[in-house]
């Protein structure tokens, strides 16, 4: 687990990991006895996607650059909500159906909190981090799932330096 | 000078290749990489006018200027989660 | 784990228990191969309330119609977003700071649907589930926890039998 | 006819007993059976002029009609969760 390097002190405990994701161990990093609200979401593998069978996924990470992008997001959602208690796991590599791609777990002393930070860092990976997979079909074939385009921050590239 | 250019997922499947060191003038800006690239025909006219490019883990505007060493990522549009 | 009893067929597994609840044993109620999004929810036992130092909660329930009630809700929330992965546990008795006294799985292709779903359950088990809850402070004291009134459902008792 | 009651929670607490069974005229209405048990005085005058009941589990307003047998609970406010 790598801190988070985004704005603002540096809190969440987020990773890239290649092993599988123990949901277990993703829930004990948050919680706390002034939090009322636990919340876990994993987005798992499915067997089908856009009406083709699906046999397994292929994650691909820029490391690097993604463990950085898993910190910041997770630290603007701890930054919305006041909790530090947020951590993120998202596996690369390969994946059969059912396999949990990323765990998500955040503790709040209530539950709106909570709900509103998870999805925003589900929604913020799906917009903002260097991760791809590739779908590989019952029928033998494989495609890189068609995603969204990164987009440039606004700061120009001299001052975020 | 030099600078460190990496492709992923589609774009390094197209080009055959993950990582690339590129020479380029003083000064030049991510979008003239790119057109320096994509000039030298196949299979790098795969890549796109206008990529998300990353440099050095940010990613920026085709008009960012680069620098002697950038590590300058060609990143598809994403889907993780 | 008993059937919700409720409109509609009955899908969920609910249950009103007295010992501890495994998160990992509630998990694996739900999920499937065709399943994107998995989400739990665990209510947690909190050390303050309206500013005073709480020791632990007792909670008690009237147990016979809050698993019907249970289930009615499950079934309710299965029905708005079409999956039947849904699985709630509700613990009564004396609980400790921290421990969990409710948990709230759900699996769903994708992600919107299990979010509108685990939040649709625990609001509705706010404003409808017949159970009650004791403050114990730090000071010695004892408070049962001010709630919410029941609403009679709509239908007059004489449809409803 | 008779009915057996219920209280839990505060209310139990309030009349120290969780369960009576009450003698009631026919047709009589749950409005009707509050306002019989608080006119017994203390301690059933805690109980609330209009107190949330279940009768046989579902939560009906004071002008259900019971019928011999009815399992009629006092609920109060719920804290769930």
């Amino acid at each position: 687990m790598s801190r988070g390097a985004g704005p603002g002190p540096a809190r969440s405990r987020v990773a890239i990991v290649r092993g599988s994701i123990d949901p277990g161990e993703v829930l004990a990093l948050v919680g706390g006895a002034g939090d009322g609200a636990v919340l876990l979401f994993l987005g798992t593998v499915r067997d089908h996607a856009d009406g083709r069978r699906v046999d397994g996924l292929r994650y691909e990470a820029y490391q690097e650059m993604a463990e950085g992008v898993l910190g910041t997001i997770a630290d603007e959602a701890a930054g919305q909500i006041g909790s530090d208690r947020i951590a993120v796991v998202h596996r690369i590599g390969d994946l059969a159906i059912g396999e949990v791609s990323v765990a998500i777990a955040v503790s709040s002393p209530h539950r709106a909190e909570a709900y509103q930070a998870s999805r925003y860092v589900i929604e913020e990976i799906k917009k903002r981090l260097p991760v791809w997979k590739l779908e590989q079909y019952v029928d033998g074939e494989a495609a890189w799932v068609a995603g969204r385009k990164l987009e440039a921050i606004a700061e120009p590239k001299e001052m975020a330096r | 000078m030099q600078v460190r250019t990496l492709f992923f997922a589609a774009y390094r499947d197209a080009l055959g290749t993950a990582t690339l060191e590129v020479d380029l003038p003083e000064g030049s800006s991510v979008g003239e990489l790119v057109t320096r690239l994509r000039s030298r025909g196949s299979p790098f006219d795969r890549l796109p006018e206008s990529p998300a490019v990353a440099v050095n883990r940010s990613v920026v505007r085709g008009d960012a200027r680069l620098s002697h060493g950038d590590e300058i990522a060609f990143l598809p549009p994403v889907a993780g989660g």
